[in-house]
């Protein structure tokens, strides 16, 4: 493959907002253009993502379409490269963007242009950060997202914008300084930051520990695992609906890639030595979050607290380090990334109509919205995990990971889904079942065409993946079994080197 | 000079060097007379540097003090130049009153 | 054939849900009961070909999920279980389709209800059809999410809200269970097919695992948390509470869901898993000792019930778990039977209170009726059918089943199955003493509505009348024609074959004559006592009532399941959620974590700030202390 | 005297000094041509520096003036802030109505005494160097003499630097006596592990430089002087004599000292750890926007110090790295400052940038991106500058340093934030006049395409600096 | 040697003394003079010890100008009279003890350094501009200062010309009421320019001002 094809879905965003950033701002035709420009480079980014899967080797678990050019001499290099589990992602971002920007068309009225700049960037970052086979080159891209996003809602985001985008901002880069450390430490140990290489070589096993940690508090903090989650309901509250989106759908992901991708790649002592720690967080996660969620009264919250159950579960699977758990995970990934973003943008729906994201303001909206019920529940019910959707298909597969290696965990985890049902059905019965108590709530329109569509265009693979995950399972399969047999390989390795 | 060491002269300039600087942080009274430590100070200095030369039988030192002379003395022009100046426009140069700039 | 059984209903739901503006809605009720009656003629054909061929297939449609060794397939397995299923199933959806042409006809949102029955018939389709527990998993959950919808369905409703989510959590709770027992089941044998597992389990007898602390046999296990899911899905006591509250769904939901089918997957599971059971000796002793519980104590709140549509609740909870107790004693084929029978006479109940609430308006509270038998002659001679079957009047298809059960069940030998067997014997006669109690308060005594002129009622239209008198006839007859292939000692194993496997084979003795004679009896004798006691003299009943007011309240409040579980669970987990949520997530993790770790850097910098205090001399000074620290710092080096 | 050549940078700009002083007096209001002529001035340095092989290791009058690349290096670093703070003042002058000859004269006079600085190889030279620079930067500290802040700001640092060269002065005394020289080359051939005389003269040299830098504990002046100054005066504080002290600092460290590392070594650590934390905490509470950069620029002096203390070249490099990069935003971050100007009137606390976005998008984006960049959020400059140190840090194996410079690099964020939140969330103000002058675009735009495009090309930097080889 | 040594003690004890006055006395025109005295008497401690050129430039410079120049400024300021005396306050403020402890811990610190010097060999060895007998010390001086350090004394003409311009531009101001005479103006003075010719209207008076 001669022509640099990552390096340009990297880019084709950011020079897209390039374009865009020197258009003219007036009122009703530059948000034709921006609309035109951004969809159109958005959707293209799709399609050749598309074709990225297609061209993509799923025989094979070893990294394809590999880039690479010296960057900095003797110290980084520019490498970027995809395996099956970062395909998957990759088309999760390119998927989601366009989507983001339809609702943001849509729903947003000041500084549109500066926003979908911001979105932009974003996704060429985001694309990085699944791309990139290079430490630093990693670390940049994952560090890169907090400006856009920051701005995003600082400046879009709800009355206390600031403190969430503050605390957003502040703990998700205290988390990742550590991450910058380890880094730096494995490149001083290993003379490179290339993940290859790094695979090949091996980390000392007495920094494994340490570093592990430090990748770690970076990781947990993204995902967000117990006890450091309390920034996302902040800051996902606050967000404008594509900025949640964005946030839910793909940064989130991006610490659980790098779990699969580094924690457990990297670091593969530690990371049998400190999974009953991953799986102590992660239970709490489920359990606890599971339980404030279901107290909730702000619907965003709700759902933010759900993505930290959720994505408790994807953390669980990921360090049963079993074909079951790590596929569960990543579909669980991706199938939160459709589902929340999905989410997201109902009650984004609600937000622009009502300007209200208390529970307690609807009821009876089946009455006047009924297209919308009817895609909220196929969400409600996909985020709860029900059979036929992709929820159930990850679900399952990380409980049934989980079982392999403790029932005991196995077994808190699965009553997390009894409450995930509680809280959603809760939910969902007193937004849009009862009567119609609020009296705004009669003017209320169903969807327009571009809700429609983009609620639609989501809901379409969330049940398509669920009663037939295979091509996304016959994706990963090779590099998740690759990724173990490396895992077990080098944890044998060392025991045995070691006496 | 058998028993009048090096180690007196360097004492002595301790002890003013040490005045100097008491003089500086304890002063109370007007910012000249924290001037005028300064130039205790750079007094101190040259009694150590001068003392060091003899007893080094070597000339740098020397050389060094007369340009650290140099040095005081412009020092002490521009210095009262910022005190004249300060003094123009709070008619006050009480060390006390000289903190408009803080926080 | 097979595909198109399985697929009809789902095409009749997507078209119904989806296109119900472009063809209107009479267009809807006839397309999706005409591709659900054609689903049920095909089963019956299949069924036919089951009997008389030996037909047996598994086709597989497609994979499902595919990772590492767990290769889940979506299929049909068609065998003789499945066979009697999908007649029970699509046969008594295609009447209730029917019938719900009529009882719907005023509702506006016809379109959406078939959509909701038809979607249903597939997910327990898929259910029956499965040839491995994920898929059964599938339609397990997929009917407990039409359940939901269904009992939602006028979700203006708030106590229908309620219902409904009470009735999917509930489940999920017994779900809980099935799937743990899913995960052991892989755990054990890698793989989740039917075929693949039942081959292995013998390999696993005596193996023994430590489950949350304790030893367990993991076959005992396997079995017992495979029953934890069909206790939720078939409402047995402990998690029965959904079952009544399902009730304020439209009747002919009930009819189907909460009676016929759904309420009986989880007797389809254990009779599926009977290869499994059949080693746990200790999960059949806990079916039975569960089972025969929840068939009293159902009956036993059933008696005191004033809602039409809750007595006949109950008592379905009542006869699934005879059927239950059924299993547990390893008469597999007995409990498919009366599963078979029941359906039939459950169903009529059910239609025939739904036209009686039909013609009451919605009216359930049977102490608000009375008197009307002449106003509705075709539904009381139904409801008196379906009462007669249900209580096992002799003859009729309950009678068949009923004492097939309490036979087998003393037949078994061992304490728990006479125990069994003696309560059988006395549920059978509460059945028939609450049974006969509704037909008499609804349709005897005197008209005791202040609401509807008794003039005004009239009996239903055709379409719902159809199904009834079809029902009634499966009633009277299905327990007669079909005992012999059901429970027959001839052609028993001829006919479930592969299906259903017995360890040991059923005792073909009989029991002493007195046990078979005096459930008959009962019966018989609790009708005149019961036109007695609710028609002739009702003092009697007060006094009675009175003199025992702390049982008559127990059974009035259903035993106080929903206060004890409100107290020990629901109230519990908001509480803990508030507590998590304001205590720990804002008081002391953000309190303690960011917010305070900012605050003190602020206080910090308002330190600093002040530090800089604008004197020269202290400015001076700090240099000076910081020279002097390291200057000392490095003298005592 | 033959190689006399090699210092004609040094000499092109004292008798560049001399006629423009004798062009401004005798002829009247020619502050302007005066100004433009010091720029010319100093290009012509700047070409003179260049007219001579760089990569070369020379010694002059007996070996006390040293050129060699990193002298170059840092000169060349010098000089251009000299340019820009002329370039981007000249407005501010006008209104101030301190536009005067002797204005661009003395930042003349203190570039040639960093010069001089930069290229001591004696205690001599040096000293003489650093009197030179200051002297120039009191006066132009007062310089807005009718004004009681700047008055106030040059009677302040002139009294705290007065005492910090009393005490440098001490130490070079002390050196000398324990080595009987005050040539940094030879002290080093003398060196002995047991002299710990010339330890404690290390000292006090350390905390007289530290004090230029504005490092903790001898940072008190910074704050006042940064506020008090003229801002043009503030930004060339806050560059250029932080390039000359930093050059010192790693020449007198490096050079005569490096077998004794580990006797100076904890200083450093101890100062660059304190200005770090003090740095970023106390900038926190700020309202001014001048006083914050000051403690910023504490701050980042801290993370300069954690590159110098490794004791390798690959610390020294770092540290020149960050400075360079420190410069650069710094210039980017003060022509905001010069921009915020309203009816002759400039504005510089921080909530003057209110909805700074709304009105003056450009602005806001470069200054957000140069706060970003200070910040150090990838993938802008400031970043590597910050990479470059821990790498350094970390190949020594000290890891509390690190980890506290990062978590410094955090409490920093938050006020690099709370500006970027002025500027973006908050309500807007009144409109800023628009009428910049060349230079001011100039520099802005510069500063910012370098700092948000350095990571398309980095290893240039690299390169270069990489050929400083001091030990 | 015993003069040497008295003459040492009585300096060095005039020297601490009046550096002691200089920083407490209560009157600055009365520190300034102790100043002097404490440069006097360093410069005679300098002559003694055999650097008579730098205890003469010392004289000069200091008491003849930098001195005066303090003399000057406190006359011109007018603030020879304190309010406040630092020992006067010694008990009631804090910052005495501590500043005088500081001080204290800092003068034995440099005893202790300054304690370290020894005798050794081979410092001399490394000595450059060491002193040649007979010659005199201004002669040694002399010929150094121009030659190994002439860049050095060169700068130091950089450093007073910026002490110069700094002086210069820091108090000097152009006086508004002072009347200077302009040559250039006086000459070019033309008619039109002094004389205005104005019709007075009648019993209005005149505005003179314009």
């Amino acid at each position: 493959m001669d022509f640099p094809i990552l390096s340009s879905i990297i880019l084709l965003p950011t020079i897209g907002a390039f374009f865009l950033f020197f258009a003219k701002e007036s009122k009703n035709k530059s948000t034709q253009t921006v609309k035109y420009v951004s969809l159109f480079v958005t959707i293209t980014n799709f399609f050749i993502s598309i074709y990225i899967w297609y061209l993509f080797d799923k025989t094979s678990a070893d990294f394809q379409f590999l880039e690479e050019k010296e960057w900095l001499e003797g110290f980084i290099n520019y490498k970027v490269g995809i395996d099956g589990i970062s395909i998957l992602f990759i088309i999760l971002t390119t998927f989601i963007t366009p989507i983001c920007i339809l609702s943001v068309i849509n729903s947003i009225n000041s500084r549109l242009k500066d926003f979908i700049i911001a979105i932009l960037i974003m996704e060429s970052l985001m694309i990085g950060v699944f791309c990139s086979l290079d430490l630093i080159i990693f670390y940049l891209f994952f560090e890169g997202c907090l400006i856009p996003m920051f701005l995003i809602i600082g400046i879009w985001g709800g009355e206390r914008r600031v403190y969430s985008a503050f605390k957003f901002f502040l703990y998700t880069l205290l988390g990742s300084v550590l991450m910058l450390i380890a880094i730096i430490v494995i490149y001083l140990t290993a003379e490179t930051t290339d993940l290859i290489k790094l695979y090949e070589l091996g980390i000392d096993v007495r920094f494994q520990n340490l570093l592990w940690l430090a990748f770690f508090s970076s990781f947990a903090v993204k995902t967000p695992m117990w006890p450091v989650h309390t920034w996302l309901p902040d800051a996902h509250v606050e967000a404008p609906t594509a900025g949640s989106v964005l946030l839910a759908a793909i940064l989130l992901k991006m610490a659980g890639y790098g779990f699969i991708r580094f924690s457990l790649g990297l670091f593969p002592i530690a990371s049998e030595f400190f999974t009953p720690l991953v799986y102590f967080l992660s239970l709490i996660a489920i359990i606890y979050t599971s339980l404030v969620a279901l107290m909730q009264d702000d619907i965003k919250k709700l759902i933010a607290y759900s993505s930290v159950a959720h994505m408790g579960y994807v953390t669980l699977g990921i360090f049963t380090i079993n074909q079951q758990g790590l596929e569960g995970s990543i579909i669980q990934m991706i199938s939160h990334g459709l589902v929340s973003a999905a989410l997201f943008l109902s009650v984004g729906v609600l937000y622009d109509r009502f300007h209200s994201r208390l529970i307690k303001t609807y009821g009876g909206l089946v009455l006047v919205m009924p297209k919308y019920s009817v895609l909220l529940m196929i969400f409600a019910l996909s985020a709860i995990g029900l059979p036929g959707t992709t929820g159930f298909v990850g679900e399952f597969l990380i409980l049934i990971g989980a079982f392999r290696d403790s029932f005991l965990v196995a077994t808190i985890a699965t009553l997390g889904v009894i409450l995930c049902a509680a809280y959603m059905l809760w939910l969902y019965k007193r937004v849009i079942f009862g009567a119609l108590i609020n009296n705004n709530l009669f003017k209320a329109n169903d969807l327009n065409k571009s809700e429609m569509i983009f609620l639609t265009i989501i809901a379409i693979p969330t049940l398509f993946f669920g009663f037939y995950p295979e091509p996304l399972l016959s994706t990963i399969e090779v590099s998740v079994k690759g990724l173990i047999e490396t895992y077990n390989y080098n944890l044998i390795n060392v025991v045995e080197n070691n006496g | 000079m058998a028993d009048i060491s090096l180690g007196h002269y360097l004492t002595l300039g301790a002890i003013i060097f040490s005045i100097g600087v008491a003089g500086i942080f304890l002063n109370r009274k007007n910012i000249i007379v924290i001037l005028m430590s300064v130039e205790l100070i750079l007094l101190a200095v040259n009694i150590n540097l001068v003392s060091f030369s003899i007893f080094l039988n070597d000339l740098t030192g020397q050389i060094f003090t007369l340009f650290i002379l140099t040095v005081a003395a412009a020092e002490a022009a521009i210095g009262l130049a910022i005190i004249v100046v300060y003094y123009r426009n709070t008619s006050n140069i009480d060390v006390e009153d000289i903190h408009s700039l803080k926080g | 054939m097979e595909f198109l059984i399985l697929f009809l209903p789902l095409a009749a739901a997507f078209i119904s849900g989806f296109f119900s503006k472009l063809i209107g809605d009479r267009a809807c009720e006839l397309i999706t009961s005409l591709f659900v009656s054609i689903s049920a003629i095909l089963s019956i054909l299949i069924f036919y070909n089951v009997i008389f061929n030996n037909y047996e297939s598994n086709t597989i449609i497609a994979s499902w999920i595919n990772s590492g060794t767990l290769n889940v397939n979506w299929a049909i397995k068609v065998d003789a279980l499945s066979a009697v299923m999908l007649v029970v199933v699509t046969l008594i959806s295609a009447l209730v389709h029917i019938y719900s042409i009529g009882y719907m006809s005023d509702d506006p949102h016809k379109p959406r209800f078939m959509a909701y029955l038809s979607l249903f018939t597939f997910a327990m389709l898929t259910l029956v059809t499965a040839d491995n527990f994920l898929q059964l998993f599938f339609g397990w959950e997929g009917v407990g999410l039409c359940s939901y919808f269904l009992i939602g369905f006028w979700f203006k409703k708030e106590n229908a809200n309620a219902a409904a989510i009470k009735a999917f959590l509930v489940n999920r709770v017994g779900d809980f269970g099935f799937a743990l027992g899913i995960f052991l089941i892989f755990y054990f044998f890698g793989t989740v097919n039917y075929a693949e597992v039942f081959n292995q389990i013998p390999q696993l007898i005596d193996k023994k695992i430590v489950f949350l602390g304790v030893g367990f046999n993991s076959i005992d296990l396997i079995c017992l948390l495979l029953f934890v899911g069909a206790m939720g899905k078939s409402a047995q006591i402990f998690l029965h509470t959904w079952l009544p509250d399902a009730m304020e769904g439209p009747t002919p939901v009930s009819a189907l869901i909460h009676a016929a089918t759904m309420v009986t997957a989880g007797v389809f599971l254990v009779v599926r898993c009977s290869p499994i059971f059949e080693y746990s000796i200790l999960a059949l002793n806990v079916i039975t000792v569960i089972g025969m519980s929840t068939a009293l104590f159902a009956a036993t709140i059933a008696l005191v019930q004033n809602d039409i549509k809750k007595i006949i609740a109950y008592s379905t909870c009542s006869q699934l778990g005879y059927m239950f107790f059924a299993t547990g004693v390893g008469a597999y084929n007995v409990a498919m039977f009366h599963l078979f029978t029941h359906a039939f006479f459950k169903a009529l109940l059910f239609l025939g209170s739904g036209s009686v609430i039909h013609a009451f308006n919605n009216e359930q509270n049977i102490n608000k009726m009375g008197s009307v038998w002449k106003k509705l002659p075709i539904t009381w001679i139904m409801m008196i059918v379906g009462t007669l079957a249900l209580t096992g009047f002799p003859f009729l298809s309950g009678f068949y089943s009923k004492d097939a059960i309490i036979e087998f069940a003393y037949l078994k030998g061992n304490a728990t199955g006479i125990i069994a067997a003696y309560i059988g014997i006395f549920t059978a006669f509460l059945t028939s003493v609450y049974s006969w109690r509704l037909i008499f308060k609804t349709f005897h005594g005197q008209y005791k509505n202040e609401e509807i002129n008794i003039e005004k009622l009239h009996e239903s239209p055709l379409f719902m009348l159809i199904p009834l008198v079809l029902l009634s006839v499966g009633s009277v007859f299905a327990g007669f024609l079909f005992k012999d292939l059901f429970i027959g000692h001839s052609n028993t194993f001829d006919f479930w074959k592969e299906s259903i496997k017995f360890l040991n084979p059923l005792s073909s003795d009989h029991p002493p004559f007195i046990i078979i004679l005096i459930t008959p009896i009962l019966v018989i004798l609790s009708i005149p006592l019961s036109y007695y006691l609710f028609v002739k003299n009702e003092k009697i009943l007060n006094l009675i009532v009175d003199s025992n007011k702390f049982l008559y309240n127990f059974f009035l409040n259903k035993w106080y399941f929903d206060e004890l579980y409100k107290i020990i669970f629901i109230n519990p987990s908001k509480k803990i959620g508030k507590f998590f949520w304001k205590s720990i997530d804002q008081n002391i993790i953000d309190r303690f974590g960011p917010d305070s770790i900012s605050n003190i850097i602020k206080i910090l910098s308002l330190k600093a700030t002040k530090f800089q205090s604008g004197f020269i001399y202290q400015y001076a000074f700090i240099m000076l202390l910081g020279f002097s620290a390291i200057l000392t710092f490095l003298i005592i080096n | 005297m033959d190689k006399l050549n090699i210092i004609y940078p040094e000499i092109f700009i004292s008798l560049s000094i001399m006629f423009l002083l004798l062009l401004g007096v005798f002829k009247n209001n020619s502050s302007n041509l005066v100004i433009s002529l010091s720029v010319v001035a100093l290009i012509g340095t700047l070409i003179l520096i260049f007219g001579y092989p760089i990569n070369t290791n020379l010694e002059i009058f007996n070996g006390s003036y040293k050129i060699d690349y990193m002298s170059s290096y840092m000169k060349i670093l010098t000089i251009l802030s000299g340019i820009f703070v002329l370039l981007t003042s000249l407005k501010f002058l006008k209104i101030f109505k301190i536009l005067n000859i002797e204005y661009p004269i003395l930042i003349l006079c203190s570039i040639l005494g960093m010069m001089v600085m930069i290229s001591s190889n004696d205690l001599i030279v040096f000293y003489i160097g650093l009197e030179l620079q200051s002297l120039a930067l009191y006066v132009l500290a007062a310089f807005n003499r009718d004004e009681i802040k700047s008055s106030e700001a040059g009677l302040k640092y002139f009294v705290l630097s007065a005492l910090s060269s009393g005490l440098l002065l001490y130490g070079c005394s002390l050196i000398y006596g324990f080595s009987g020289t005050t040539n940094f080359d030879e002290i080093s051939y003398l060196m002995n592990n047991d002299q710990y005389g010339l330890t404690f003269g290390i000292v006090f040299i350390i905390v007289g430089l530290a004090f230029k830098i504005s490092a903790v504990p001898f940072h008190m002046w910074a704050p006042d002087v940064y506020e008090g100054s003229p801002t043009s005066v503030t930004l060339f504080f806050a560059v250029a004599p932080k390039v000359a002290a930093l050059t010192v600092i790693i020449r007198f460290l490096y050079v005569p000292f490096i077998n004794v590392i580990d006797q100076w070594q904890l200083i450093i650590i101890f100062l660059s750890i304190a200005s770090m934390i003090f740095g970023s905490i106390a900038a926190i509470g700020q309202k001014n926007l001048k006083r914050l950069i000051a403690y910023s620029s504490i701050g980042h002096m801290g993370y300069a110090l954690a590159g110098l203390c490794v004791g390798t070249n690959l610390g020294i490099q770092s540290s020149i790295i960050y400075i360079s990069i420190y410069l650069v935003m710094n210039f980017g971050f003060f022509s905001c400052l010069f921009m915020l100007k309203r009816n002759d009137k400039y504005f510089e606390n921080i909530e003057d940038l209110s909805g700074l976005a709304k009105n003056h998008p450009l602005i806001s984006l470069s200054l957000m991106i140069i706060l970003f960049s200070l910040a150090g959020i990838p993938p802008l400059a400031g970043f590597f500058a910050k990479l470059y140190i821990f790498k350094a840090v970390l190949h020594q194996s000290m890891y509390y340093l690190a980890i506290i410079g990062l978590l410094t690099t955090v409490i920093a964020a938050y006020y690099y934030l709370r500006i970027i939140k002025i500027m973006y969330f908050d309500l807007e103000k009144e409109k800023y006049d628009k009428d910049y002058n060349l230079g001011l675009k100039f520099t802005l735009t510069v500063s910012t395409i370098l700092i948000l495009f350095y990571f398309v090309y980095p290893s240039k930097l690299i390169n270069i600096i990489s050929q400083i080889n001091i030990i | 040697m015993l003069a040497h040594s008295l003459f040492f003690y009585v300096f060095s004890f005039i020297a601490i003394f009046s550096a002691i006055m200089v920083t407490a006395s209560k009157n600055t025109v009365h520190s300034v003079f102790f100043l002097i005295l404490d440069f006097i008497s360093i410069s005679c401690l300098f002559i003694m010890i055999g650097a008579e050129f730098l205890g003469m430039i010392m004289l000069i410079v200091y008491v003849g100008a930098v001195a005066v120049l303090f003399l000057f400024v406190v006359m011109m300021l007018n603030v020879a009279q304190q309010k406040k005396q630092w020992f006067s306050s010694f008990g009631s403020s804090k910052h005495i003890p501590l500043g005088v402890l500081i001080s204290v811990i800092i003068f034995f610190e440099l005893i202790i350094v300054i304690g370290g010097w020894k005798y050794k060999p081979e410092v001399f060895s490394s000595i450059t501009e060491s002193q040649n007998i007979g010659e005199s010390n201004t002669h040694s001086i002399g010929n150094v200062l121009y030659t190994d350090y002439i860049h050095l004394f060169q700068l130091s003409g950089m450093i007073l010309l910026v002490a110069m311009i700094g002086a210069i531009v820091l108090t000097f101001r152009k006086r508004a009421g002072l009347k200077r005479q302009s040559y250039f103006s006086q000459i070019s003075r033309e008619r039109s320019d002094s004389i205005d010719l104005v019709d007075v209207p009648h019993n209005k008076g005149v505005d003179i001002d314009g």
